[in-house]
């Protein structure tokens, strides 16, 4: 069954409209990328299903049930997102970035230690720089964090906008390839990515215009689909 | 092909029509604006000079800032040393008028000018509070300094005869505060209006693109002070008489409200809100009592309490509702009567 | 200059009490809180009414006039700081300021501008240190500024105080944690007027108290203590707080009375203002950045 | 090749506490070329142009520019001398529009003094026609017409890039500095980026040095390639001997890397196709005649 | 030290165009410091000639045709008070009190002077000097006020008399300051001057308190010029006394360091010449209980006695010069006070009781100007004549406008509620 289903979604910034009915199933489990040109509504997608934004058309469903409440609930739940631009606490370390992460468990102090040593295992960066404040990082490092900062309340569904923004290709590899492990121990992972490279790992893809999803499929498929070659790589 | 023609020839006589009609709207509202002036007599004449002289302040204030983004709670400092340089200068060395003015404005810029270095490396929060502190401090040491200021008895400033009549002298008012806006409008529309956006916003963005942000950043302190000193001045002649009660922290702070209240950046929301705070303690308290009808639970005297009350209401309404001022409020208003122009 | 000294000390407990609010609002919301003072105001004045003019147990007037103020900090926080989160901090600051005016105009609008005398906590006269008569009352607000200095320390070391920090620098990231800024942004303002609560109600004894009492004598000498103590810290501020009081008293002592300088305090604590903030930006005990 | 070197940077180091930033970096870029700047995350490349840019006060090393030591100059000193950049994060200022962005950028060109804009003197008014004009053609160029009169903060992540771009070249630069022009945009979006680049240098003689991780677009375009690490010259040379250079390969390519994966600009690029050949900042760009100083 | 600034300053009020009586009144007695240079000012107790004040209207200001204000059934007056700003009396007094007199002063009916009733103008001048002025104009031009009343506050009345000279407007107000007042030839102060009050203070401290030592004696007086006079009065009297002189916008507190501390010692008799606040603030916070005595905390004293005494009855036994008798004892000296008070049904208290002696005097004034009032006709009547009222001191305008010799001495009691007594009323020296 599908954990995150979105039908019809409607969304946008105010009076702005940018979802204009947004169709897509998740699997539990999947590995899945949501494409798209500049301006498409990606980000804005996974801003609603994080509960940033209102809906105002549609449903979203998680887990069988009609998905609503604040974005604390929602990480509660399990759904958490990884937000573009590293949004970072720049005047926190990079331990407490991490420690906040695990906020909505922050109870349970052994997970909490636990999933810390996880995320050092998969960036060990992070924990060479842990007393360092996150606004003096670099931006790769940033990202690392953010990224680490989501796996800290050990998400059922990982949203990740734009996860290679600014990453040196062998990070980005490096990081595709958390990403992937990180669904491999059972996290259903949502990507959003320009980097094509991903489709070869995703097992669903999805391609976004203008607010609606026009193609969707499984990852290889929509790689060598010709109409996403014609929408996405102009070719 | 004709008709094309003529509905061009009509759209270009519309917008002949809709010039003609907003000049003359224009036109009538000063007029309108006029009219106490004209017909009120020495009090409105003295009025309406405290509203020209609170609309350059706030103009002074909304330099630094509106347009520089550099927040001063001190203003009341060079708006002092303003006006008790040109009362020095009128009753000590009986200098004429003009002398006054410029040295309560040449005072009032050096002092900005140094204040300015501070924010050089203070900014922010805390320039406010370093221009606060250092507005009660000039409030408390300069202004208590008998030999400059008369102390708590006030320092005199007589008026020269060609502009002892209040209205001669609400016209002078009135011009210079004409010229504080002409200067006003030319800096936002030229380069040093821009340079002063990017300051605002991004010094080391500004920076990279050669602008000079040291530089900018303490021009604007010294403008705003200049006029700051010029409104001073205008105040001490106004009055005849100035001490240092006359600039306590509340006022700096009221200057503050109501150049927000009009919205910074916006010349005629600013001028309009100064206006109205210049005049409102001068004119509520009467009229509310002349009205037919007095509630039960209010009189006289409480509505001599009303005025602060009503301002700060209105600054938190204006705030929560229309976050830039009554100038955005204003906006469609202006950008009809400028159609065409550009912001 | 021994009793100026001990005056300064007890006079500086004030400001290191509004200080600490002071400092835990910018910790938290980078906001410099301009109605620190009118939560204590508003509860000396209920304080003042339930104690004296109804008559009622003073621990009816502390617990009223503490309610008073928080309910004033979320009103504040509800009203005006949450729908102008987005603006720039400028106006924050004027709306802050444009609060303090007008808690002071309602103040005066409805219990007239006169001076008025609260009971102290503790009767009893005065004990003499250094030369100076010192009310037991300043005593209890030099311990309570210690303790609460002490408690707010810690509590940004818990969980909590690390939300608090986290939601101030990057709200959109807070939320994606799971923090909710409001409720953070409610806790802060209410720890806040809590905290502006107390020292108006040690300090209303201390001597006569007007409609603005806090903010138009108290407020800039607690923004410079919390500067001097670097803005951030806790016991900066009351580091900060004792060293204005000193420095205000010993400018009456030795420029105003040796010299008849005016404005001897002012002058005071503008002088040691600016030198904090031209030589050791980051305050005495405060970290960079 | 024996062009002369615009810009020689000497010996720079940089530390933030105890951490080196810059240890002992030299480069060279010579005029009228491409050169990449390429390194792991974190190994300085930022601080670098911040140091170039004197941002940052490195603690060590010279910077000549132009042949004249530009170490002690402060940012707008140097921005004067013909140094532009773009920002990793954006150098737009977001509450602006487009145009008041490009027209800001033009601030060192506008050839009248900031007090003389105030009084509102006569030269002046001519003088802002002209820069609004030429303003429009810049944003013509980058395709920014549509959004001129829209703020910069609204506009989504690619146009508020380009509009950075424009606002860069809009100083009339000498050299220009560009912070990962490519990230954020699309595959195609980044080809263009591409054609672009070697117009800007072809046609207007800009220099042009290139921090990016899109290693396809680096391999299409520089001439010349800085590898960094931990703030170190790692090594440099052409782009495809740097391709497969093993500690390249190791520190910052990793295993995937496949040189030459980029198209090169096999499509013609959408900007490129109507860009204007009679371009503003070139032959009458006032370098000549002394720029005032931009304060009253 | 200050001297010259000072005359400087009384010769700048001196050119405020339309302070016109310069006609040259002879200068004061030499060993006036304070007034020697000064033309026409009235110097020290009957000090001066009569050319100076009030004889300035001689000079054909007589039936000046200035009927503004008056109406066959009406005279408007105009009276001033701070409301808000550092030092504010209580809204709700002041609005009971201003009418009083002039509603209920007859005998429980409205007080009527050659047919006509007086109606009051009221404005609040935020203890400003400055805003003082403007509303001063607002009263006397837009609101047509045939004469305007000073409540209180110094510096604001004196810039109000200053306008109301420039214009020819009757200005009457206790007596304050007689710094560049002596020759507003439209000015009357209504009670002694604290130039007069102070040598009569010492008198007070020396005869009656039995403090001789100038060393057990300190002056606080707030900093401002129009005070230097009331200082020099004091220390001319009394010898070399501790002078502070605290800024007028400083708060008390820090004035009770020096009053009370082992660097300055404890004083006996402590002369306060200072905003009540300021003074309330002292008295609080000193440790030391010295006595305090005074002049011219002229309005609202019942307030100040009672928050005094809820602050550890820090102000008990103060004892201050004063117009009047003390309020309490209101109905001794005139019982038509209190009916007027039953009449209106409204709750009353000193600053009610001040303002209806002021109401009186200003009555008497009315009736000596005649039938055909207008502005000029009122000055002449009044330079130079003689009221009494039972209420305020005698007075007598013959040698200039500093006319009154008499003053009541009220002592802060504490149980019962705060409030003062009368030890002496109308006495002129001890
Ligand atoms: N805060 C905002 N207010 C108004 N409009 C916005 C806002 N943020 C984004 N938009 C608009 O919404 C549209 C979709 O933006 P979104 O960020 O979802 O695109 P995206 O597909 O993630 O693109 P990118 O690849 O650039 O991140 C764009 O047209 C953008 O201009
Ligand atoms: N202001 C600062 N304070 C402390 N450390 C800093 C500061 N600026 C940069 N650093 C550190 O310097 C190192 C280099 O940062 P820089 O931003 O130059 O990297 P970069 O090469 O641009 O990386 P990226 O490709 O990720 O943008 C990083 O480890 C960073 O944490
Ligand atoms: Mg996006
Ligand atoms: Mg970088």
């Amino acid at each position: 069954m599908a954990l995150l289903e979105v039908e019809n979604l409607r969304a946008g910034y105010g009076s702005v409209p940018v979802l204009h009915g947004v169709n897509l199933a998740v699997d539990e489990g999947a590995n899945a990328v949501l494409l798209g040109l500049n301006g498409a509504g990606k980000s804005t997608t996974l801003m609603t299903l994080a509960g940033l934004l209102p809906v105002t058309g549609g449903e979203i469903r998680y887990d069988g049930r009609v998905l609503k409440g604040s974005p604390g609930a929602r990480v509660r739940q399990g759904i958490v997102l990884v937000p573009e631009g590293r949004h970072v606490f720049p005047a926190l370390t990079v331990k407490q970035n991490l420690r906040l992460g695990a906020w909505t468990i922050r109870r349970d102090s052994r997970r909490v230690r636990q999933l810390l040593l996880e995320v050092y295992a998969i960036f060990p960066r992070l924990e060479e720089r842990a007393d360092q404040l996150a606004g003096t990082l670099s931006g790769g490092e940033q990202q690392m964090l953010a990224i680490g900062r989501g796996m800290m309340s050990s998400p059922r569904l990982l949203l990740i906008d734009e996860a290679s923004l600014g990453l040196s290709p062998k990070l980005t590899e490096q990081v595709f390839a958390a990403v992937k492990l990180i669904n491999e121990r059972g996290t259903t992972v949502l990507m959003v990515e320009q980097n094509a490279g991903v489709l070869a790992q995703a097992d669903t893809a999805f391609v976004m215009q203008q607010g609606r999803i026009t193609v969707s499929g499984s990852g290889a498929d929509t790689l060598n689909d010709d109409a996403v070659r014609a929408a996405y790589f102009g070719t | 092909m004709a008709t094309a023609t003529m509905t061009f020839a009509r759209v270009k006589v519309q917008r002949r029509f809709g010039l003609a009609l907003r000049v003359t709207l224009v036109i009538a509202l000063l007029a309108v604006a006029a009219l106490p002036l004209v017909y009120g007599g020495d009090v409105w004449a003295q009025r309406i000079s405290r509203a020209a002289i609170y609309a350059i302040i706030g103009l002074s204030i909304n330099t630094l800032t509106g347009h520089a983004g550099q927040i001063s709670l001190g203003h009341q400092a060079f708006v002092g040393i303003g006006a008790f340089a040109a009362a020095f200068t009128a009753s000590r060395l009986g200098a004429p008028l003009g002398f006054g003015l410029a040295a309560g404005a040449v005072a009032g810029m050096a002092t900005a000018a140094v204040v300015g270095m501070v924010a050089l490396r203070v900014t922010g929060l805390y320039l406010a509070l370093v221009t606060l502190a250092f507005g009660l401090t000039a409030e408390t040491t300069i202004f208590n300094w008998r030999e400059f200021t008369g102390g708590g008895a006030g320092a005199f400033a007589p008026r020269p005869d060609i502009l002892s009549g209040d209205r001669a002298f609400a016209l002078l008012c009135l011009g210079v505060l004409a010229l504080v806006l002409y200067a006003d409008w030319r800096l936002v529309s030229t380069k040093a209006g821009r340079a002063l956006a990017a300051v605002r916003n991004d010094e080391r963005i500004a920076a990279t693109l050669g602008i000079d942000t040291t530089g900018y950043k303490l021009a604007a302190f010294s403008l705003s002070g200049l006029a700051a000193g010029l409104a001073g001045g205008l105040f001490a002649h106004w009055n005849q008489v100035v001490q240092a009660m006359d600039f306590e922290f509340q006022v700096a702070l009221v200057w503050v409200l109501m150049t927000v209240v009009g919205g910074l950046r916006s010349r005629l929301g600013v001028v309009l809100a100064s206006a109205f705070f210049a005049l409102l303690p001068l004119t509520l308290p009467n009229f509310l009592s002349g009205l037919p009808w007095q509630p039960p639970f209010l009189n006289e005297a409480v509505y001599h309490v009303l005025p602060p009350f009503i301002v700060v209401v209105m600054l938190l309404l204006v705030l929560r509702f229309f976050p830039g001022g009554l100038g955005q409020l204003l906006r469609p208003a202006t950008r009809w009567l400028t159609k065409g122009g550009r912001r | 200059m021994g009793a100026f000294i001990a005056l300064g000390v007890f006079q500086g407990a004030v400001y290191g009490l509004l200080a600490v609010g002071i400092v835990l609002v910018y910790k938290a919301k980078r906001v410099f809180n301009f109605a620190q003072g009118e939560f204590g105001g508003v509860a000396a004045f209920t304080a003042f009414s339930l104690v004296v003019s109804l008559g009622l147990p003073y621990w009816v007037g502390v617990a009223g006039g503490l309610a008073a103020a928080v309910a004033m900090g979320l009103t504040v926080e509800r009203v005006i700081v949450r729908p102008l989160e987005s603006e720039s901090r400028t106006i924050m600051l004027v709306a802050l300021v444009g609060v303090a005016l007008f808690t002071i105009a309602i103040i005066v609008l409805l219990g007239q501008p006169i001076p008025r005398v609260m009971p102290p906590l503790v009767q009893g006269t005065g004990l003499n240190l250094l030369g100076a008569g010192i009310l037991p009352q300043q005593l209890i607000l030099l311990a309570v500024l210690a303790v609460l200095a002490a408690a707010m320390a810690w509590f940004f070391k818990t969980d909590l105080g690390l939300a608090v920090l986290a939601s101030s620098q990057d709200t959109r990231a807070a939320q994606v944690v799971g923090i909710s800024p409001v409720a953070i942004s409610r806790l802060v303002w209410g720890m806040a007027a809590l905290l502006g609560g107390i020292a108006g109600l040690l300090y209303a004894p201390v001597g006569i108290f007007t409609p603005g009492f806090m903010t138009l004598t108290m407020l800039v000498p607690a923004f410079a203590a919390a500067v001097l103590g670097g803005m951030t810290s806790l016991p900066g501020a009351f580091v900060g707080g004792i060293a204005i009081g000193v420095v205000q008293n010993l400018g009456i002592y030795l420029l105003g009375q040796q010299l008849k300088v005016p404005g001897a305090a002012e002058l005071g604590v503008f002088a040691l203002l600016m030198l904090v903030l031209l030589i050791r930006p980051q305050g005495l005990l405060g970290k960079e950045a | 090749m024996s062009r002369r070197q615009l810009l020689k940077v000497e010996g720079l180091s940089l530390r933030f506490g105890g951490l080196q930033v810059l240890d002992d970096l030299s480069l060279t870029v010579r005029e009228g070329r491409i050169v990449g700047l390429i390194g792991p995350n974190g190994a300085g490349k930022t601080s670098c142009f911040n140091c170039l840019t004197g941002i940052y006060r490195p603690q060590g090393g010279r910077v000549f520019f132009d042949g004249k030591d530009v170490s002690h100059l402060p940012t707008h000193r140097r921005a004067r001398r013909g140094i532009a950049r773009t920002w990793q994060n954006l150098g737009v200022i977001d509450a602006l529009t487009v145009t008041e962005n490009v027209m800001l950028a033009q601030h060192q060109r506008a050839g009248y003094s900031a007090l003389a804009g105030m009084l509102g003197l006569a030269g002046t008014w001519h003088r802002e026609r002209e820069l609004r004009r030429d303003a429009a053609e810049i944003i013509e160029y980058f395709g920014l017409e549509d959004v001129a009169d829209e703020r910069a903060g609204e506009l989504p992540y690619g146009v508020r890039k380009t509009c950075d771009m424009a606002m860069a070249l809009a100083t009339d630069p000498k050299m220009l500095m560009l912070d990962e022009p490519a990230s954020g945009l699309s595959p195609e979006e980044a080809l263009a980026l591409g054609t672009t680049l070697r117009e800007l240098r072809d046609r207007l003689r800009l220099t042009i040095l290139m921090i990016e991780h899109h290693v396809p677009l680096v391999a299409d375009v520089c001439d010349y390639v800085y590898v960094l690490n931990f703030g170190r010259l790692l090594t440099e040379g052409e782009p495809e001997a740097i391709q497969r250079h093993p500690e390249v390969i190791a520190a910052y390519l990793g295993g995937a890397a496949e040189p030459g994966a980029g198209s090169d600009g096999g499509t013609v690029p959408v900007a490129a196709a109507d860009g204007p050949p009679d371009w503003p900042l070139v032959p009458e760009g006032p370098h000549s005649d002394g720029r005032p100083d931009g304060t009253a | 030290q200050f001297e010259g600034v000072h005359e400087d300053f009384v010769e700048a009020g001196g050119e405020n165009p339309g302070l016109g009586g310069a006609s040259e009144g002879t200068g004061a007695d030499g060993t006036d410091g304070t007034d020697a240079s000064t033309e026409g000012a009235g110097g020290g107790d009957g000090g001066s000639d009569g050319d100076g004040g009030g004889g300035g209207n001689d000079n054909g200001n007589a039936g000046n045709g200035d009927t503004t204000g008056v109406t066959d059934s009406t005279i408007t007056i105009g009276i001033h008070a701070p409301l808000t700003g550092a030092a504010p009396l209580r809204q709700d007094s002041f609005e009971t009190g201003k009418d009083l007199y002039w509603q209920y002063g007859n005998g429980g009916g409205p007080v009527e002077i050659f047919g006509r009733t007086v109606e009051t103008v009221f404005a609040d001048d935020q203890y400003r000097p400055s805003t003082a002025r403007q509303v001063c104009q607002t009263m006397a031009e837009e609101q047509q006020a045939f004469a305007l009343i000073g409540a209180g506050g110094t510096d604001q009345i004196q810039a109000c008399a200053q306008y109301a000279a420039s214009e020819d407007v009757p200005y009457l107000s206790t007596g304050v300051t007689e710094t560049g007042m002596g020759s507003l030839d439209t000015y009357f102060a209504a009670s002694m001057t604290y130039r007069q009050q102070t040598p009569m203070l010492a008198d007070y401290i020396k005869s009656e308190l039995g403090v001789t030592d100038p060393s057990r004696v300190a002056a606080v007086v707030t900093n401002t010029p129009n005070f230097d006079d009331a200082v020099e009065g004091f220390t001319d009297a009394f010898g070399d006394v501790d002078v502070f002189r605290p800024d007028k916008n400083e708060r008390g507190s820090s004035a009770a360091g020096n009053l009370c501390t082992g660097t300055v010692g404890n004083y006996d008799a402590v002369f306060v010449l200072t905003s009540p606040t300021f003074y309330l603030e002292m008295a609080a916070a000193s440790g030391c209980r010295p006595q305090f005595v005074g002049v011219g905390v002229s309005m609202g004293l019942d307030q100040v006695a009672s928050t005094g005494c809820s602050a550890a009855s820090s102000t008990e036994g103060a004892r201050f010069f004063n117009p009047t008798p003390a309020f309490a004892d209101a109905g001794e000296y005139d019982p038509a006070f209190l009916a007027a008070v039953d009449a209106a049904g409204i709750e009353a208290d000193d600053v009610t009781w001040m303002m209806w002696g002021q109401s009186k005097v200003l009555h008497q004034m009315l009736e000596k100007a005649g039938e055909d009032l207008d502005r000029g006709a009122f000055l002449d009547a009044v330079a130079g004549s003689n009221f009494s009222t039972g209420v305020f001191p005698d007075l007598n305008y013959k040698d200039g406008p500093f006319g009154a010799t008499q003053v009541s001495v009220l002592r802060n009691v504490c149980s019962g509620g705060g409030h003062y007594e009368t030890d002496h009323a109308f006495v002129s020296g001890f």
